[in-house]
């Protein structure tokens, strides 16, 4: 057998194996990052009985970890459905192991970014008075407010996103059905929704995910470029900008490829899927992940020139307290871990390995973290009449909650990775089938989900 | 578990959407409150005339209050001396009678002197452990060891004390030992008092007096203030104050001028040398100055002692010579010493010729029909700093409205030596943590008391296009706003009891009976019947306010007479300053102009105003001028240590860009070590190493040194530290 | 039933003479007592959240020792158009028909957003309950919620004083006059630095006073059309 | 199998609808008063000795007042010094005024502290509000009982009906 037909032959027991098969390391990480969440319920358990006064924020810093959080883990969200979808429209080979793994990162980050919302209300318990319902005190929401167009959004965004990240599912959960006995075949039976592999249901498949794939691209440009509202919608320095729906769908789709990168690199790692996420995967990801650098890089130069240039009063404290005051050790951090240190790596080839690549993607998730804060804070703390200036502090309820939200969300992942295929099978099989059958005009054979 | 606490919970917040639920009825705790009786109605606002009592202005209020609490304290309209308007510290009032460190009613020590451990005691066991003493120690040691030591307190009180120690045989009254205060300066001591007109003046120099804070009547002067910046049918005043470090005051004027410290009235001398020799008043000048005995004084002579150029004094003295009615006023710094300050700054006033002028200086007529409800002989009050009214030993000390423990901490041993100390205080204060009797007085919200004065206004009349100076006297009436909130006793009620009890009764039953007297006493002196009907004393405890016929000013001969103009050369160049190396700079202690000297620290509304200038609050600090700090390495915030010769504090610097290179200037009012939850424990009490704040002399002459010091600082601040700028409305 | 939406409600607004106004804060205290405004105490003052309706801004201009200093009192500004009304997702904030930017406390979500959108800084949020020891509870105004956390609050113009003035003028059946309303600041200002009135009515001193030459809005340029006037100071 | 199911669901379906009409028609809330005073009685019993009071007799601010305010004792003995004094009830009346006592009533309406409502009787008297119209026909009523949700949309709808002013700080403040 050639190395290729050793391939073919052990896709779905290696595509398989982790659901199958529970090492000792999938309990240690869901240990960690298990009781990391707990530790983050505690705390917010610990605000909700006391009030959101056990955080940092005062006035006029009335946002901060919670607001950096929430637009970080948006942003993230955006690895997924945009990369999968854009890379299913333009018919991307090489997107077929990436795919599923980037789609359960856009709704894990989604749902993760989305409760922060509610987690930083004052009175969090009345988030649904948000939700345009009818009731007895004859109130509806203002949906004038950029907060109601998020709700909406991400909401949208959210549920799209489930249903991108199901509907290739569907195949493969009728190949674990097979698979699996018992109370399990029960459970994966109902999930995979009867499929059977008939020619009818993979065309409706085809179609649906070929519909959604499209739509969602909008719905995920819209979401970002909503939460950028948040913020270019207000009359404050270095917040009212035009540059910030695009700059954030950039920031966006930047940090959530690197998430990406850094996600493929563990499950390549600790399933043994060498074979299927390839150096050329990292490395066309990585030239993606370059393109965004460089386009971040130029968003951000443009928006603090035009404040340097500007040189007005409210913007230029703004502008000062990140260049060379108070924020400036964090801002100066996000510039090299955003730009100076992932550009070359990713620009040079011979850095472009694997390694390289996930090292530059470290650097800019936290990097990119750093930018959230760094919109938000240094704003805040210096409002238009000076003496109301202000510094925050993060308080160790802050802390554990955005900690938490990485446990919580390595967590989602193991779990995920317990329950499905994290490499999409029938995907990655219909990518070779094409690729054998290359220049044929016939209609590309399946490889059926059961047995083989 | 409360209600909130079981919404969050249970997550369901205000899902009732019905704002009335079946469960439970927790609105029947209220059911009382919503029954009317003959007095009262529940939902309606009551007001209630009384006399602020948190400085001696003596302002007038009127308490608002519903469902029988006070929840509003706000200036009198029909009160001649603030006419509605009120500051501050008077708006704090109400946390003086709600204030949860009050004291709950009469104890007594139950353990070690000083150990702060009392136990409670009926009014009836307090008024006999009294009694027996006074009683007893009369009887050792004569009459004459029983001390009443009085300071800030109503007249009834005030009255009550002096029937009770003429009773008693005893002629030992303490006061707040303030030197002299500005008129007892001004006027040698007769008892004369002066008002400025400062709404009509056109050209006001204040040196250091913080007429719009602390000085004689904040919310007169800032009310006439207002006139004299845009008052109707007039230009704008010009105002220059003079003044070492920049006060909320002095921030307020066109022009701060910082002289050296001490060196005011040299400046007052120098401005009148130039206004001597360049002629620039009409009025006559006394032959012993016109004929250049003041060359010394000259400003090209003076300068470097005062620290200002030669051309700034000249060209201050020939603007406020030339403005149409300029006017001086001394106080702070200036009221320094044995009144050569003061005496020269109103030189300046006698040579602009602005004595009982539109503007200018008048003479309080005077108006004291409570004179009459006294014993009839003159308190001869004794300085508490005397040495010979401590020598303790078998003797008793009655103390009302004073603190001295804290004002003056170097006092201890002296008070100590009291055999029996009684302390009215309704707190448990420095002082009265030494008590061995506690009969608390009530706020004076829950008090009757009675104030008679004459109001001085001079105010443009539109129809006669003139200024009208016109006196008017008043008598201002305070009756209990609320019923007593604690088991507590006016102090005067207190006396009235004992004295009854020792056999010999005081000329009043009660201290409203004391009100009611002197109120006919007002009367007669207004030419009304004595006797007042109930309808006109219900009205009259409404209102609060009594006031007789205006007529024109006319006496000067106070002023005239006052040492003022006729020897201003008593003043010596500039004081005495050897330059010292291991304290280089003064010492400014000030008056806070919300804790005052610290009598208020335990008012957490004032605690939680940000100081106007510095913005600091819940704090001590001491301000230092960025240049001096820079060339000390301290930086905002940072912990310094203040040494004088007395002592040393450590605090937190504040780098405060309006205050001479060599002052430091630093608040009193903190540093309590009792008075409650709110003042104990907080910042610094300058009183130990800048000496107690009557002692004038030491306490704008004191040298320190400053040094950065290990360790955090606590220095809370409202506003932003820097001291930035902005192009906003100025 | 008599009590009609008239078609011409008073149009509330201020008038600030800053050559007037000492700094002396009098305001700041009547602020807090006319609303129920909680004391912070010393540790949460620290970290920013003393809450004051009404603060005194003091500026420096100059170096010693030629130096003056700007005290500028700023409170809601009570804004036309009012950019922390339309970004809150639950109309807690919103405009009166009688011009006053409105704040409900029961209906705030605590989104903090109208704080942020806010150019001057008054707005204050209630991160932790109040605390009132006995008895200093007894002097809360019956006329005013006691905020809880959770919940933004400002300065409201004294709404409870403006309807017990318009209570006032109906019991007597005639429009509302100037001078009927003061909010606790301009009662208690001692210098007389604040005037308040109906500035619709042409003859109230604040529609005569915000025409003087030298009235101009806090950053107008931002379009928030303020309520509140200042007076500069001039020479 | 089938039928199995069909009961299942009815049984859900039942206990919901238990759920919902047990607050539909729920007993209103009616506390026992420290004194059976009878409202009928006083106001609307047709007879030669039958005081027929108006409810701002005894009410008696709230047309000045934001309460409507609840009688003292006092001014019920006025009568009931000489009137039907031999009645169990009308002595334990008595027996609260001879230690000046207010008998500890319930109250029927009222609004909870975190509602932020400040209601003011005064305005609605001043504009001719009947008194039933918020409180139901407490003339008619021998215990009385909440006839009346005072949710805020049941507010708001009156004041749109009467066109009074909607605008929050009417209410909240």
């Amino acid at each position: 057998m050639s190395k290729e037909d050793v391939l073919k032959s052990n896709i779905n027991s290696d595509l398989l194996r982790p659901v199958f098969k529970t090492g000792i390391g999938w309990y240690i990480t869901v240990a960690i990052s298990g009781s990391l969440l707990l530790a983050a319920m505690g705390a917010f358990g610990y605000q909700l009985y006391s009030g959101i006064g056990v955080w940092g924020l005062n006035r006029p810093v009335m946002w901060a970890f919670d607001i950096t959080n929430f637009v970080f883990w948006i942003g993230i969200s955006h690895a997924g459905t945009l990369i999968s979808a854009i890379l299913r429209v333009t018919g991307a080979e090489w997107r077929r192991p990436v795919t599923r793994c980037a789609e359960a990162i856009t709704v894990f980050a989604l749902m993760i970014g989305a409760m922060f919302p509610i987690v930083h209300l004052g009175r969090p318990y009345l988030f649904y008075w948000l939700a345009p319902y009818p009731n007895s005190r004859g109130l509806w929401p203002n949906y004038r407010s950029p907060l109601l167009w998020d709700f909406f959004a991400i909401n949208t965004y959210l549920l799209g996103s489930l249903i991108y990240l199901y509907l290739p599912l569907i195949p493969d959960l009728a190949l674990v059905r097979d698979k699996a006995k018992g109370l399990r075949h029960k459970i994966y039976s109902i999930a995979s929704l009867g499929w059977r592999g008939t020619q009818v249901q993979w065309s409706r498949l085809e179609k649906a995910v070929g519909v959604m794939a499209v739509i969602i691209i909008p719905v995920a440009v819209s979401v970002h470029t909503i939460v950028s509202w948040d913020f270019a919608m207000t009359i404050r320095p270095m917040w009212h900008s035009t540059i910030f729906g695009p700059y954030f769908v950039a920031g966006a789709i930047f940090s959530g490829i690197a998430a990406l990168i850094m996600a493929m690199a563990v499950i390549r790692k600790v399933f043994h899927l060498e074979a299927y996420l390839k150096p050329i995967h990292f490395n066309n990801l990585g030239l993606l992940l370059l393109t965004m650098s460089l386009l971040w890089f130029y968003f951000t130069f443009a928006e603090y020139l035009t404040s340097y240039y500007g040189n007005e009063r409210v913007e230029k404290a703004v502008f000062q307290s990140k260049i060379s005051g108070a924020y400036a050790p964090l801002f100066w951090a996000m510039v090299v871990c955003c730009f100076v240190i992932p550009m070359p790596i990713l620009a040079i080839k011979k850095l472009r390995t694997i390694s390289g690549t996930v090292a530059a993607s470290a650097l800019i998730v936290v990097g990119m973290w750093l930018e959230r804060f760094l919109i938000i804070v240094p704003t805040l703390s210096q409002p238009a009449l000076p003496f109301n200036w202000g510094s925050y502090r993060p308080t160790w309820v802050e802390i554990t909650l955005t900690a938490g939200t990485f446990g919580y969300f390595v967590l989602l992942y193991a779990v995920f990775t317990k329950l499905f295929p994290i490499v999409a099978v029938w995907e990655f099989k219909e990518g070779l089938t094409l690729a054998d059958h290359a220049g044929s005009v016939a209609e590309p054979q399946r490889l059926v989900a059961h047995g083989d | 578990m409360k209600r909130r606490e079981f919404i969050v919970l249970t997550g369901v917040g205000a899902a009732s959407t019905t704002l009335l639920s079946g469960c439970g009825n927790p609105e029947n705790a209220l059911i009382p409150a919503l029954i009317p009786d003959d007095t009262y109605t529940p939902g309606i606002d009551y007001w209630k005339a009384s006399t602020c009592a948190l400085c001696s202005a003596g302002c007038g209020i009127l308490v608002r209050t519903r469902e029988r609490a006070a929840n509003k304290i706000e200036g009198n309209p029909l009160h001649p001396v603030n006419k509605g308007a009120l500051c501050a510290r008077g708006q704090a009032g109400l946390q003086v009678l709600y204030n949860p460190d009050r004291v709950k009613g009469p104890m007594k020590r139950s353990g070690e002197r000083g150990s702060g451990q009392f136990e409670s005691i009926s009014w009836d066991e307090a008024a006999k452990i009294l009694v027996d003493r006074l009683a007893d120690i009369r009887a050792k040691n004569g009459q004459a060891s029983v001390a009443f030591s009085l300071g800030n307190t109503s007249n009834v009180n005030r009255i009550a004390a002096e029937h009770f120690m003429s009773s008693f045989g005893s002629e030992r009254f303490i006061s707040a030992p303030v030197s002299s205060d500005h008129d007892d300066l001004l006027f040698n001591g007769t008892g004369q008092r002066a008002v400025f007109d400062i709404a009509n003046a056109t050209y006001l120099l204040s040196f250091g007096a913080r007429f719009l804070e602390t000085w004689q009547s904040p919310v007169m002067y800032s009310l006439a203030y207002g006139e004299f910046r845009r008052g109707k049918n007039r230009r704008r005043g010009k105002f220059v104050m003079i003044e070492p470090r920049m006060s909320t005051t002095a921030a307020n004027a066109d022009e701060w001028l910082p002289a050296a410290i001490g060196t005011e009235g040299l400046l007052a001398l120098a401005i009148a040398q130039v206004i001597i020799r360049e002629k620039l008043t009409p009025n006559p000048v006394s032959p012993n100055v016109a004929n250049g005995t003041l060359d010394e004084f000259a400003p090209e002579k003076t300068e470097a002692d005062i620290n200002l150029p030669a051309e700034k004094i000249v060209r201050i003295a020939r603007e406020f010579a030339a403005s149409e009615r300029p006017l001086a006023i001394a106080g702070g710094a200036a009221a320094l010493g044995d009144g050569e300050s003061i005496r020269a700054v109103h030189f300046l006033n006698k040579l602009v010729g602005n004595l009982n002028m539109p503007g200018g200086v008048f003479e309080v007529e005077q108006f004291d029909p409570l004179a009459k409800l006294g014993t009839g002989k003159p308190i001869k009050w004794a300085p508490l700093s005397e040495k010979d009214g401590y020598e303790g030993g078998g003797s008793a000390l009655l103390i009302h409205g004073m603190n001295p423990v804290f004002h003056s901490p170097q006092m201890t041993d002296r008070i100590n030596a009291f055999q029996f100390i009684v302390s009215f205080s309704p707190f448990i204060d420095e002082t009265t943590q030494l008590a061995d009797l506690i009969l608390p007085d009530h706020s004076y919200l829950e008090s009757w008391d009675i104030q008679a004065a004459t109001a001085h206004h001079t105010v443009w009349h539109a129809d006669l296009r003139a200024l009208q100076p016109t006196p008017t006297p008043y008598a201002a009436i305070a009756s209990p706003a609320i019923s007593p909130e604690f088991d507590t006793k006016q102090t005067a009620d207190v006396l009235i009891d004992v004295s009854r009890q020792l056999g010999q009764p005081l000329p009043f039953e009660s201290s409203e009976e004391c009100v009611r007297k002197a109120v006919s006493e007002v009367r007669r002196a207004f030419g009304q019947a004595a006797e007042i009907s109930d309808e006109d004393w219900k009205s009259l405890l409404e209102s609060g306010v009594m006031t007789g016929d205006s007529k024109p000013s006319g006496s000067t001969s106070g002023l005239e007479s006052a040492k003022a103009g006729d020897q201003p050369l008593a003043i010596s160049t500039g004081e005495p300053k050897p330059s010292n190396d291991a304290y280089p700079f003064f010492v400014l202690a000030y008056e806070h102009a919300a804790l005052g000297y610290g009598d208020h620290a335990n008012l957490p509304w004032l605690q939680e105003l940000p100081d106007p200038l510095t913005s600091v609050l819940w704090g001590s600090w001491v301000e230092i001028n960025p240049k001096t700090a820079a060339s000390l390495h301290i930086e905002d915030g940072d912990l310094v240590e203040v040494k004088t010769a007395d002592g040393s504090l450590r605090l937190p610097a504040v780098l405060f860009p309006a205050i001479r290179p060599d002052v430091i200037a630093m608040p009193y009012g903190q540093g309590h070590t009792a008075y409650g939850q709110y003042a104990k424990g907080r910042g610094v009490n300058p009183a130990t190493i800048a000496g107690p704040y009557w002692d004038a002399k030491k306490r704008f002459g004191v040298r320190a040194s400053v040094a950065k010091a290990a360790g955090e600082a606590k220095l809370v601040r409202f506003g932003t530290s820097l001291p930035e700028k902005i192009d906003t409305p100025r | 039933m008599e009590e009609k939406v008239e078609s011409k409600k008073p149009q509330w607004a201020m008038v600030i003479d800053l050559d007037r106004c000492t700094g002396c804060e009098a305001c700041v205290v009547a602020c807090h007592a006319e609303n129920n405004i909680r004391i912070a105490g010393e540790g949460p003052a620290a970290g920013g959240r003393s809450v004051n309706w009404i603060r005194v801004e003091r500026y420096y201009e100059g170096e010693y020792p030629d130096i003056r200093v700007k005290f500028m009192p700023v409170m809601c500004q009570h804004c036309e158009e009012a950019p922390c009304e339309p970004v809150c997702p639950v109309y807690a904030t919103y405009h009166t028909d009688e011009g006053l930017n409105g704040q409900v406390y029961n209906r705030c979500v605590g989104t903090r957003y109208c704080a942020n959108n806010c150019p001057y800084t008054v707005r204050f949020f209630n991160f932790l309950d109040p605390v009132w020891p006995e008895p200093l509870s007894k002097s809360l105004n019956p006329e005013v919620s006691v905020r809880y956390r959770g919940v933004m609050e400002k300065c409201t113009f004294c709404i409870q004083r403006i309807r017990k003035g318009e209570d006032k003028a109906k019991d007597e059946g005639r429009e509302i006059r100037d001078g009927d309303v003061n909010p606790a600041c301009v009662q208690s200002c001692t210098a007389r630095a604040m005037t308040f009135g109906n500035i619709a009515d042409p003859t109230s001193e604040v529609a005569r006073l915000s025409k003087s030459g030298r009235a101009s809005r806090l950053m107008e340029e931002l379009g928030t059309k303020p309520r509140v006037t200042y007076l500069s100071r001039g020479d | 199998m089938r039928s199995w199911k069909v009961v299942l669901i009815l049984l859900a379906l039942a206990a919901v609808s238990v759920v919902f009409l047990s607050g539909i028609i729920g007993k209103p809330f009616e506390p026992a008063q420290p004194i059976a005073f009878d409202h009928w009685q006083h106001t609307s019993k047709q007879g030669e000795d039958t005081p027929k009071l108006e409810c701002t007799d005894c009410h008696e601010n709230a047309d000045k007042s934001r309460f409507a305010t609840i009688p003292n004792v006092s001014k019920c003995m006025i009568c009931h010094e000489t009137m039907k004094t031999e009645s169990p009830e009308i002595q334990k009346l008595a027996a609260y005024s001879s230690r000046s006592e207010q008998p500890p009533w319930k109250r029927v309406y009222w609004i909870e502290k975190e509602a932020d409502v400040f209601f003011t009787h005064k305005p609605h008297i001043r504009a001719g509000v009947d008194c039933t119209t918020c409180h139901g026909q407490v003339n008619q009523m021998h215990r009385v009982k909440r006839d009346v949700d005072h949710s805020m949309g049941w507010c708001i709808q009156c004041h749109r009906e009467n066109r009074v002013s909607v605008d929050c700080s009417i209410c909240h403040r």
